[in-house]
């Protein structure tokens, strides 16, 4: 179907059809003064997609700048696909996540079969193989038809799609709670290797280089993605049917094969994945970013379908496409490149010097823009904030659950879908293909080794969005704090941060608020842990009509393993090693796993997070791991009981605990900022204790298949089978599943 | 001794493959395209796991059409070794070169786990390494393992000893638990769990390192028989 | 009364979707000679017996088909019903 | 004269071979509260456009088949050819 008479420029504005696109008035005047004329159709779609907050982050700006981007290791920040770390040896680390959301909560297969390909291409668009993908996935409460059938969607299109091009899924998180029912999220991560002679910009330099367009022909699919990606979810997204795109994995296969080829030869200038508003923002950031300009012609874009307009080509987000600039006169021997991985390379552009994006189609100019006001002078909003009520309140309140049989607390905590194992996620995910995963999903990091060194890497993905609501500057600085306790729990030290910023619509004051709080704090957090932020996405606008979800800033960390005899995993070992608990003990309740199953909802206030303690206590972890532990968990949701009784799964072993605070519930369940357990061989004691200050002994492994836990006063508060708790804990999920409604 | 790695588009086992032989057993390994005609100088030949041409319509329907696989077919009738893991199978499959056909798992979901086997034959060019009887440790991963084949071609494969791995908990509703089976020569052996990914303890488990130590043995004995 | 009908639901990729499993087909066909073959597509079909008034199957049938057969994001269906008659 | 046919294929389970799709999809509609359903089975319909002389078209549509669209260990097929009228 094609749009048959595209209405005239004076058409556009008389009718202020700009609104369709999601175009301000005052932007519209500002296209207008750019172009010193009205922008046509295509010209106003172009800016439209461009200035949308998914690609201009207009919104959130002013926001991502607190982020520290520098450190000693950083090659690349934030600005190109994905940032890039130094790992020694010539070798360095590209990682990034991305959101997929809106189109998964329409078509959950799809949709997030596709955020996976996405996040893929900006990997191996700056030249590094991907090597592995995580996600963080929010749903709402498992039950319910919707939610089971987004839930297994989404697992299975994540399942389906990297399976398929062969890149381990080792790691991820998922969360459910009421608030995301209408607006799952779900934000994939993908991390890649590279040597650090192959790093790529993305970039169109040298006036007459060609541009090669490769990959899947262009259709009508997912045109004004981007937009769609910034608007709220209503009860007609459905209908926005052409939003969503359907994936081709194996395409995808083909295209990293061969664009690793590519950027291996010389004669490559740039490359950059077609994302949100592909063709558009491929061809004007690859030119803004060299100072050049595009001159493009449309009839030669390999299209899909029949009659496309200009407007249609520039705005599909047709999956699976690269655009590469090479040095003129080179561009057979990239043809033959992709021919010998069955793709077809076209040439359909060349790179000028009038830092125009300049678009002709059947003869005729169909839009001639200046490229930096489409990918950098789009406007920078600073929303109105303001403090919702329920802040104050929570600072008032003052909550302790009541608990009289431990056990059973403990039980029913470990059946909750938040800590439950998520096996039935996992299991269908090959973690293990390309055989480098040392620790699968299942553990507090993953890690992949990086063969023919001794090294190794830890991944995670964490974000407990309870805190965040609660206080989004303290449950800010949690989420980056959970996620670098993943890291060194597993042997590894914080190489930086790339994060997903989730949140409702930012033109809602309260909103705002939440997403300025919460940024200062993933800020201060990121530079006090020296964890650099290298890259990232803002995935603003999900709310329904029931409400926003809870400001959701996923942060996936990657750390390095300098010796491959760190790598540590959570399970205990061995009967008779020493158990320790590092960290400290307060009686927080407020946003608790406990808090939720009591009370049906959430409320408190959130004690400060003490930095200093926690870079002290990620130190003390790393001097442990040195020394030689036999394993090391942090403790997070459900609190210390359920973190203990998680040490025990997948082993016939047991353990036996002295709680290491009077306050017995607290010292269970409590999920203040906690800290991390341990255990050692005895042998070690000695070494241990003079290593890491502050590391108390808290009890031994056992042979026997139970978890004791007794009070400081010497009462036995939890002696139950482990394998009981098992599998209340491995069997939750399928059986939420079961129990349809 | 050589193995040939055979690539096609949407292979991803590929390198897992090639580090087993490599690095897993010390011996030669090199890639073999999709497109090419020739087994020269191979002495045995590897079909990896992954999603050839995406699994599309089935998985292995469109590989088994390659033109290399018709060398394949005159290399295995030649009684040399052939082994297909996973995709693999499934394509040996589709050649006909093996009996039955595959199914997407009983469960609908992609499995991807480490489980038990248990070794059905020892007496085979790739199991003497093993003990007839013996558990061993292999990851699967695969959405369409669930082996068919009709109740008499069952009983011939049980009679001429052809099935080689059964799991000990049939995770995707094959039939008879069939892991993986032989030709009726024995030197074609298809199988669904991955011996490549098991071939060292720091990954997990290296009960798969026998399977490719096997072909080896099997191969210097024939060899130092001819020479 | 209740009938007993057939129903053959087709399920088709919306125009304009990606149908990258006909795709890999169609290349599939023209390299082994078939380049008389063209526009491969691969859908679903989908059959079952209902029970039900005349009419009724119908609505039922829709509902199914709106609700779980299909999803109206990115693919069509139409169906046909056929009347069991009992031997 | 070569000329022009839409082709539909369809590629049923063998009986006696499960559909664990379809099973699944029935639990699904039993679960909807479609008690009145049976027998679902999920099966794959692919079409394609073929240029050939008549009775050639048949016995490549034949072949293709057989080499390729279907399994014959566990599946079954049948095609439709039509001839497509220039306008
Ligand atoms: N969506 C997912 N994909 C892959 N692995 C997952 C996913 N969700 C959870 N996991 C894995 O399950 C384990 C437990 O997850 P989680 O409870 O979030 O751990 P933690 O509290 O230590 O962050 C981790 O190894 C994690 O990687
Ligand atoms: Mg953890």
């Amino acid at each position: 179907m094609q749009l048959l008479h595209e209405p005239s420029a004076e058409k556009i504005q008389e009718d202020k059809l700009y609104h369709d696109m999601g175009v301000k008035d005052d932007e519209f005047v500002s296209i207008t003064d750019i172009l010193g004329r009205l922008p046509n159709y295509t010209e106003l779609g172009l800016f439209s997609v461009m200035w949308s907050e998914h690609c201009s982050y207009k919104n959130s700006k002013v926001l991502l700048r607190k982020f520290p981007v520098e450190g000693p290791r950083v090659l690349q920040g934030p600005g190109e696909g994905a940032g890039v770390i130094d790992i020694d040896d010539e070798q360095a680390v590209v990682f990034k996540i991305e959101s997929h959301n809106h189109p998964s909560a329409v078509e959950p297969y799809e949709g997030a079969a596709t955020g996976v390909g996405g996040i893929i291409r900006d990997v191996f668009s700056m030249g590094a193989r991907p090597v592995a993908l995580l996600n963080s996935l929010r749903f709402g409460e498992l039950g319910s038809g919707r939610v089971n059938y987004l839930f297994e969607g989404v697992t299975a299109g994540i399942s389906g799609y990297g399976n398929c091009v062969g890149i381990p899924t080792v790691g991820g998180e998922v969360q459910f709670d009421p608030c995301y029912e209408g607006n799952p999220l779900v934000n994939a991560m993908c991390v890649g290797l590279i040597d650090h002679a192959d790093i790529q910009k993305g970039q169109a330099k040298g006036i007459g280089n060609p541009v090669l367009y490769v990959g899947a022909s262009t259709g009508r699919d997912g045109i004004h993605g981007a937009t769609f990606a910034s608007e709220e979810l209503s009860e007609d997204s459905e209908s926005k049917r052409p939003a969503v795109q359907v994936g081709d994995p194996f395409m995808e296969k083909l295209l990293i094969e061969a664009c690793l080829e590519a950027v291996r030869h010389p004669k490559l200038v740039g490359i950059q994945d077609m994302g949100a508003a592909g063709l558009t923002s491929s061809s004007a950031e690859m030119a803004s970013k060299a100072g050049s300009g595009i001159t493009m012609n449309l009839d030669l874009v390999p299209q899909r379908e029949q009659h496309m307009t200009p407007y249609e080509m520039m705005l599909s987000e047709s999956q699976e496409r690269m655009l590469l600039v090479v040095e003129k006169g080179s561009e057979q021997e990239f043809y033959d490149i992709f021919a010998r991985w069955g793709l077809h390379a076209v040439n359909v552009g060349e790179v000028t010097d009038d830092k125009r994006l300049t678009l002709l189609h059947e003869g005729k100019t169909a839009a001639d823009v200046p490229v930096d006001a489409l990918a950098e002078e789009a406007p920078v909003y600073h929303q109105p904030s303001q403090e919702p009520e329920r802040f104050a309140r929570f600072q008032q309140m003052n909550y302790r659950p009541e608990v009289t049989d431990y056990a059973a607390v403990l039980e029913s905590l470990l059946q909750q879908p938040t800590i439950a194992s998520k096996e039935w996620v996992y299991d269908q995910y090959d973690y293990m293909v390309r055989t480098n995963t040392v620790v699968q999903p299942g553990s507090d990091s993953a890690v992949l080794r990086l063969r023919g060194t001794d090294k190794a890497l830890a991944m995670t993905t964490d974000c407990n969005s309870r805190f965040l609501y609660l206080d989004p500057y303290e449950g800010g600085k949690r989420a980056v704090v959970e996620a670098a306790r993943n890291i060194a729990a597993s042997g590894g030290e914080p190489l930086g941060v790339t994060d997903c910023l989730n949140y409702g619509s930012p033109e809602n004051p309260e909103i705002f608020w939440e997403l300025e709080r919460s940024t200062d704090g993933l800020s201060e957090a990121c530079r006090e842990l020296e964890a650099p932020v290298v890259g990232g996405n803002v995935s603003l606008y999900n709310e329904t009509a029931k409400g926003a979800v809870y400001p959701t800033p996923v942060i996936g960390m990657v750390g390095l393993i300098h010796h491959l005899d760190h790598i540590t995993t959570q399970h205990v070992k061995q009967a008779g090693d020493d158990v320790y608990f590092l960290g400290r003990i307060t009686p927080d309740f407020a946003g608790s796993e406990l808090q939720k199953l009591q009370e049906g909802s959430i409320f408190g206030p959130v004690r400060e997070v003490d930095l200093q303690q926690e870079k002290a206590w990620i130190a003390g972890v790393l001097e442990a791991v040195r020394t030689g532990i036999s394993s090391a968990h942090d403790i997070s949701e459900g609190g210390t009981a359920c973190a203990l009784a998680e040490k025990l799964f997948g082993t016939t072993l047991g353990m036996e605990i002295d709680l290491p605070h009077d306050d017995t519930l607290a010292a269970l369940f409590a999920e203040g900022t906690n800290g991390y357990l341990l255990t050692a061989p005895a042998s070690q004691r000695e070494a241990l204790a003079a290593a890491v200050p502050g590391l108390e002994r808290i009890g031994q492994v056992t042979d026997e298949n139970r978890l004791i836990i007794r009070s400081s006063s010497g009462e036995n508060v939890i002696n139950t089978e482990a394998a009981q708790l098992e599998d209340s804990w491995r069997g939750a999920i399928a059986c939420a599943l079961k129990s349809k409604v | 001794m050589k193995f040939a790695v055979i690539l096609f588009p949407g292979s991803n086992c590929d390198v897992d493959m090639y580090h087993a032989v490599i690095d897993g057993i010390g011996e030669e390994a090199v890639y073999v395209r999709h497109d090419e005609t020739s087994l020269e100088g191979m002495d045995a030949v590897l079909l990896p796991g992954g999603f050839s041409y995406g699994d599309y319509l089935r998985g292995g329907a469109i590989a088994h059409l390659a033109p290399i696989m018709s060398e394949v077919q005159r290399f295995a009738e030649e009684g040399k070794p052939v082994l297909g893991v996973c995709n693999g199978f499934q394509i040996l499959l589709e050649s006909r070169l093996l009996p039955g056909a595959m199914r997407r798992n009983e469960g609908l979901h992609f499995i991807c786990r480490t489980v038990t086997l248990k070794v059905e034959e020892a007496d085979t060019m790739f199991t003497t390494g093993y003990d007839k009887g013996e558990h061993i440790r292999i990851p699967v991963a695969h959405g369409e393992g669930s082996y068919y084949c009709s109740e008499d071609q069952l009983e011939e494969l049980q009679e001429e000893n052809r099935i080689l791995f059964t799991y000990d908990d049939n995770i995707n509703g094959s039939v008879g638990s069939i892991a993986g089976i032989t030709n009726e020569q024995g030197n074609v052996l298809g199988m669904m769990p991955h011996p490549e990914r098991a071939v060292e303890k720091l990954l997990g488990s290296d009960d798969g390192l026998r399977l490719f130590t096997s072909i080896v043995k099997q191969w210097r004995e024939n060899h130092a028989a001819t020479t | 009364m209740a009938k007993t009908y057939d129903a053959t639901v087709y399920v088709t990729w919306k125009s304009g979707v990606l149908d990258p499993q006909g795709s890999a087909v169609q290349d599939s066909l023209q390299q082994l000679g078939y380049d008389n073959v063209s526009g491969t597509t691969i859908s679903k079909m989908i059959q079952l017996r209902i029970e039900a008034e005349p009419g009724q199957a119908e609505q039922q049938m829709e509902e199914m088909c709106e609700k779980l057969l299909a999803n109206p994001v990115i693919e069509d269906y139409t169906f046909e019903l056929e009347e069991v008659v009992a031997q």
